[in-house]
């Protein structure tokens, strides 16, 4: 065990101190340390999504990265998509289309489609297909996800 | 996981002093998507990591008659860089495959070369485009050929206390472009199987080759550069047989290993079939621009 | 009175037979008619748990085309045909 | 409003009640839950496929800082052989203990030896690689042909075959051996080589894993006066605490099972693996312990669904009736016996009349991680046999395969060829739906190595045992209390039909998964039972409430009688909903445990377009429409859901997804890098047809829909790339190395 580093760093707007050994993956810190267990373990080596989290406004799997390296960053999760308006219109989207069945990957899939509609605001069907192959889904066969997230996109049209 | 120390260095000069007083047992922190997960799975002893993402001058990606690459400059950057996307489409090709988006947000195109995995997708692409390692270490810098870099698996040229400053790559000339593609079992989130880049250049009138670089990925220890291949197009018309003579030239050079991506003679077998797409790819491509 | 059909890798208990016509208001009465009938039956078809005898788990019985749930007491009527099959695993 | 089907909530698409805590990061799933004083448990796993532990030294890792802990296999209570049902196949109680923690033999790499409770996850792992083990490496066993082999090494002495309850004496790796046998094999075989065609093929089947996103893992507070509390990720709650009573030998009473979200299960979250370990630790630490799996132990130490080899013999007359059939069933077990080659052989050829018939079934055990249940647990391994065997007649008999199966297809009243006759079935109804599909009306290129496979299947279904508790609130809404555990929206069709029978909104029910100390036993949420079962004990629930209101309606009007019909109570002369009864009624409680029958099986009939890549061997899905009898789809949405899932789990099944294995029977592909399952950019839309043809054995005509959709696909695709490329695929899967080689391109 080594000593633990000071870190600083913003989550969801808030600005965050923790402690932790440099050993602690971000996924790591802000499931045991800070209790924001949205983001899911589902592999550990950068192989799901589950665990995605947005750096500086880009998807990151919070697996693949030391809690350390998010000194001075502004990060965002799952528990900071929602408004006090309420849902995000991805996430009121995969509630319409029925996108999720168990549910564990949808923190991760979110987070990551968040990411596209921010840089794509209209993306087609393979763009969507292409953006979202880091993220794996058993249950759903991935139809329904990614027809909420054409739905949610720009358009609002489910263009297919 | 094992337990370590972090340092995020500020200057050039301080990771240099850290990695020439920790030696083999310090590692070089960029993406970390690689490192960070062979640490974790114990495939790789480390003591201090030494981050260099918040040195400005690893960070760079710019274009000024050479296309300068810093060490850390992230997947995403690079393919989303005008003059890549206009001179080097083989590395657009190959960074925007490498992981998902999520992996390209950190993964560095230096790490991808650090990293050394002799399926690595970026280098038979970088080697295709001439691409060179800037190289510092406490006694100055030296430059590097990108297909002299790899050792062996996870073996680099660099000794234990240099670290790849940046990478180099040369103004592509006049009716010239690249292609790299690879082969996966799926569509995307695989190890290449097989991973061919070419950059061809052509005769004015599109009728002859006047030069061209094939690389060769997963084939073995390291990437290849295919320089017997790639000279035999020098002045050979634009055809499928001069094209089929390069591909047999490639497949006889690459030294596969069977494993459970792919056996030995499946990548013999794809090493044929990718060089012509790649060729062809890159043909396209001077056709389209012109 | 019920018609049975015999598993083939129980017919060296019935001389062969593939089908035997058996009384029993339930599982449990046709169980011990044909235990009488071709001694040995129960023990392939049988298990004690906890000294209850149930039916193998490893077995699965039909009544009229339906998999019985209720065991030992699962009703059987005048003519009906009941089987003897391997069990299905199930999952989700 | 009503949806066209007479009923005002079944057939609607309603948000589902736990939606918003699963888009929003606020459902809490297995791993979810920390407490302050938490220890973190890592398991110390067999690094060999089979050998005999000489000894085990955990002193320097029991004085390691921050270790409070360590168990082996002897700390666990002596079990000795009984055979328990907790899910749906039949556990021995000995080998489930020593699949949990081994005592003195490892029969696969990946079985847990001794587990370290720590103060965090790091030390915990640190003092795992400071245990000491002494193996004594024994010759592993790994297929199929090396288990049956005369003079092959025998995993368990004890072990005999198991021959429909005849057991002999002599120690082999075949646990079981079945056989159904029906009419006159030769007859029907002389038939249809005199006047038609017989095909014989053998096919394999590599080791799958099912997959769930979710890792197992438990945590577990004990204290002093002997409760032991669990919070897990399980598909039956219930299962779990009596798998724990057992093992532990704790008293089940004593034991409460908080079931927390579930990150998928398919079969794979039934059996217990890491759940008793965390309670012993708690109860020795007198702490909670946690334990989660990384995902390569979740590879290695659970259950996948086990490799196969299958021959299959068919024969049928030019006019294309199947006159003759066999097969022989050999299922990898892996460590200890328990395969669902049960389910293969019942399946295989259910959707068929065939007169003669035979199948053999084996269980083999193998050194190899211990199989369990994945969705239609051994089904789609026999019915891709079968399924292909029939493709490959319909192309020498020059039939259209959709006519094919029209003509030898299964109705209410036929036999199945296993003996028991059909009750009120929709196959036919599958097949016709997808001969007028515009899928298959469309064209496909064979130029460009296009080919289109056709594969029905089937699966049996569950019913069983559920409770439900309804306590109608005084504004009229409904909590819902139920012991199933919820892995894809079954919330939401279980209170749908409460809904309908009370006559309110699905968002005027609230449904609650509870413990299992606030609910009657409820059996696992497995063998597509649950829209069935549970959704019929909660219809039963409601009648209940519905007749106490109008007792209480009756006193409060006065009158002797009060009906209820579409939602309002009436007597002679007053009338009033749901809602306002409630307010005069409540509170109200119905409380229902039965254990129910019903079930009815499943049919799907799936049609796939595959194109193949002739230089690198590569199948691309172009078009995939899968069309299935689901009675009567409660929520639409979730059940396309489930079959667009299976479909797609098929795909990887058929083409990328197998456990690697070494000479030794080591895993080398244990992460989801080299474990290919499909991602969304390797898949098309998946097109579903739902055919309705109600069940007689559920009030709304619910028929379990979960599994059906992974019985086709392994064929489907298997029959579309045999036709893209000419050459008859029978080996999966059929990754590009395969198709090179069937091209001959390697």
């Amino acid at each position: 065990m080594s000593r633990k580093v000071h870190v600083q760093t913003q989550i969801n707007g808030d600005s965050i101190e923790f402690l932790c050994e440099p050993r602690q993956s971000m996924l790591e810190v802000l499931r045991d340390d800070l209790d924001l267990t949205g983001a899911k373990e589902g592999c550990n080596n950068g192989n799901c999504g589950a665990c995605t989290i947005m750096v500086e406004g880009r998807p990151v799997n919070s697996c693949c990265m030391l809690g350390v390296e998010a000194e001075g960053s502004n990060i965002e999760t799952i528990e900071g998509v929602a408004s006090p308006e309420g849902l995000h219109p991805l996430q009121q989207k995969f509630l319409e289309h029925a996108a999720l069945q168990c549910g564990i990957c949808t923190p991760g899939f979110i987070m990551n489609a968040k990411a596209l509609l921010e840089s794509n605001p209209n993306p087609t069907e393979k763009e969507v297909r292409f953006w979202l192959a880091g993220n794996l889904c058993r249950c759903t066969g991935y139809d329904k996800i990614v027809r909420a997230v054409l739905d949610a996109a720009d358009n609002g049209e489910d263009d297919l | 996981m094992q337990a370590f120390e972090y340092v995020a260095a500020e200057s050039l000069g301080e990771a240099i002093s850290l990695l020439d007083k920790h030696g083999n047992q310090a590692r070089i922190l960029s993406g970390g998507t690689d490192l960070i997960v062979q640490v974790r799975e114990n495939r790789r002893q480390v003591d201090l990591l030494v981050d260099i993402k918040k040195i400005p001058e690893f960070n760079e990606i710019f274009y000024n008659g050479s296309l300068q690459i810093g060490a850390s400059v992230p997947c995403y950057q690079v393919y989303g860089n005008e003059d890549v996307q206009r001179l080097f489409p083989a590395l657009v090709d190959s960074t925007s495959i490498i992981g998902g988006v999520q992996i390209q947000s950190r993964a560095s195109i230096g790490g991808n070369l650090c990293n050394a995995s002799p399926a690595a997708d970026s280098i038979p692409a970088l080697i295709a485009l001439g691409a060179s390692c800037v190289i510092q270490g406490p006694n100055g810098d030296r430059k590097v050929a990108v297909e002299e870099f790899c050792t062996g698996p996870g073996q680099t040229a660099l000794s234990s206390n240099e670290l790849l400053v940046k990478l180099v790559l040369p103004k592509p000339a006049n009716n010239s472009s690249s292609f790299y593609l690879r082969f996966i079992p799926r569509n995307e989130m695989d190890i290449a199987v097989v991973g061919v880049g070419a950059s061809v250049e052509l005769s004015s009138d599109h009728k002859t080759f006047v030069s061209a670089r094939i690389a060769l990925g997963a084939v073995a220890a390291t990437p290849l550069f295919a320089e017997e291949a790639s000279n035999i197009l020098a002045g050979q018309p634009v055809s499928e047989e001069s094209i089929q003579t390069a591909c047999s030239a490639a497949q006889d050079v690459a030294r596969p290993i069977s494993d459970m991506r792919g056996s030995a003679e499946q990548r013999k077998h794809l090493v044929g079939v990718l060089t012509k797409r790649a060729l062809n790819g890159a043909i396209s491509r001077i056709k389209e621009t012109a | 009175m019920a018609i049975v059909s015999i598993p083939s890798l129980m017919r060296d208990l019935t001389n062969e037979k593939s089908q035997v016509e058996i009384t029993g208001t339930t599982i449990r009465e046709l169980l011990d008619n044909m235990e009488s009938e071709f001694p040995g039956v129960k023990e392939r078809l049988c298990h004690q748990d906890d000294g209850i005898e149930r039916i193998s788990p490893y077995i699965g019985v039909y009544i009229d085309g339906v998999l019985i749930e209720r065991g030992m007491r699962s009703p059987i009527g005048p003519n009906s045909e009941v089987h003897f099959l391997p069990a299905m695993g199930g999952g989700c | 409003m009503k949806s066209g089907n007479g009923y005002k909530v079944i057939g609607s698409r309603p948000i589902r009640h736990d939606g918003v805590d699963k888009v929003t990061g606020r459902a809490k799933y297995g791993a979810d839950l920390n407490f302050p004083d938490m220890l973190y448990g890592k398991v110390l796993r067999s690094p060999h496929a089979h050998a005999k532990i000489i000894s085990l030294d955990v002193s320097q890792a029991l004085e390691y800082p921050g270790v409070k802990d360590i168990i082996t296999g002897s700390d666990l209570p002596i079990v000795e052989e009984r055979i328990a049902e907790f899910g749906e196949i039949p556990e021995n109680m000995r080998f489930l203990s020593d699949n949990v923690l081994a005592s003195e033999k490892v029969f696969y790499k990946g079985q847990p030896i001794a587990v370290v409770a720590a103060t965090d996850i790091h030390t915990a792992e640190e003092a795992v690689d400071l245990i000491e083990v002494e193996y004594e490496i024994l010759a592993s066993v790994t297929t199929v042909e090396e288990a049956i082999a005369p003079d092959a090494v025998v995993l368990h002495q004890s072990l005999t075959t198991n021959t429909l309850g005849e057991k002999t004496d002599i120690p082999t790796n075949i646990a079981s051996h079945f056989r159904h046998e029906n009419g006159d094999l030769s007859l029907g075989f002389s038939q249809a080589e005199t006047n038609g065609v017989v095909v014989e093929r053998t096919f394999t089947t590599q080791t799958v894993h099912q997959g769930y996103i979710e890792p197992h893992t438990a945590t577990a507070k004990y204290n002093p006066d002997g409760e032991l509390t669990i919070w897990t990720s399980t598909q039956g709650a219930f299962a779990v605490r009596d798998q724990v009573a057992e093992i532990l030998r704790h008293s089940a009473s004593k034991i409460k099972v908080v079931p927390l979200e579930i990150g998928g299960g398919f079969g794979g979250k039934i059996r217990v693996y890491v759940i008793p370990l965390a309670a012993l630790l708690s109860i020795r630490t007198g702490l909670p312990v946690k334990i989660t799996m990384s995902r390569e132990e979740v590879f290695e130490g659970t259950g996948p669904a086990p490799a196969t080899l299958i021959r299959v013999k068919i024969g049928a007359t030019k006019d294309g009736r199947i006159t003759a059939a066999e097969a022989d069933l050999f299922y990898e077990a892996g460590a200890y016996p328990g395969s669902a080659v049960g389910a293969g052989a019942n399946c295989m050829f259910t959707a068929y009349k065939i007169p003669n018939l035979r199948i053999d079934g084996f269980d083999v055990v193998v050194n190899k991680p211990r199989s369990s249940a994945y969705r239609a647990p051994g089904a789609p391994n026999g019915s891709f046999a079968a399924e292909c065997v029939i493709d490959e007649i319909c192309q020498k008999l020059e039939i259209d395969p959709l006519e094919f199966r029209l003509f030898n297809g299964a109705k209410e009243g036929d036999r199945r060829p296993t003996g028991p006759i059909h009750g009120k079935i929709g196959y036919i109804e599958t097949v016709s739906a997808a001969q007028t599909h515009e899928h298959y009306q469309s064209e496909i290129d064979i130029l460009k190595r296009q080919g289109r496979g056709i594969a029905s299947g089937y699966w049996g279904n569950g019913a069983g045992r559920s409770s439900v508790n309804l306590t109608v609130n005084g504004d009229g809404t409904i909590m819902l209390l139920e012991g199933s555990t919820d892995i894809g929206g079954s919330r939401a069709s279980i209170a749908m039909q409460a809904a309908e029978v009370l006559g309110i909104a699905s968002e005027d029910v609230r449904p609650a998964v509870v413990d299992t100390n606030t609910i009657g036993e409820t059996g696992v949420t497995g063998g597509s039972r649950t829209t069935h079962a549970t959704g019929l004990v909660a219809i039963r629930a409601a009648e209940d409430v519905i007749a106490q209101m109008k007792g209480q309606m009756a006193d409060h009007w006065e009158v002797n009688q009060v009906e209820f019909a579409d939602g309002a109570f009436s007597s002679s002369n007053k009338s009033c909903d749901f809602k306002e009864a409630a307010k005069i009624c409540a509170p109200v409680v119905g409380s229902v445990t039965e254990s129910t029958g019903g079930a009815g099986g499943g049919f799907g009939t799936h049609i796939v377009d595959v194109e193949v890549d002739e230089e690198t061997g590569k199948v691309e899905i172009l078009r995939y429409t899968a069309v299935q009898d689901v009675g009567t789809a409660i929520h639409p949405s979730y059940v396309e859901g489930q079959m667009q899932g299976g479909v797609v789990q098929g795909i990887g099944w058929a083409l990328s997804e197998e456990y690697v294995f070494g000479e030794n029977g080591d895993m080398k592909n244990s992460s989801f890098l080299d474990y290919r399952m499909p991602t969304c950019y390797d898949t098309p839309m998946i097109d579903t047809v739902l055919v309705e043809v109600p069940n007689p054995g559920h009030p709304f005509g619910v028929r379990g829909v979960g599994e059906v959709p992974l019985v086709p696909p392994l064929a489907a695709i298997a029959n579309a790339v045999s036709r893209a490329i000419g050459v008859r695929m029978t080996d999966l899967p059929m990754n590009p190395g395969v198709v090179l080689k069937a091209l001959d391109k390697i």
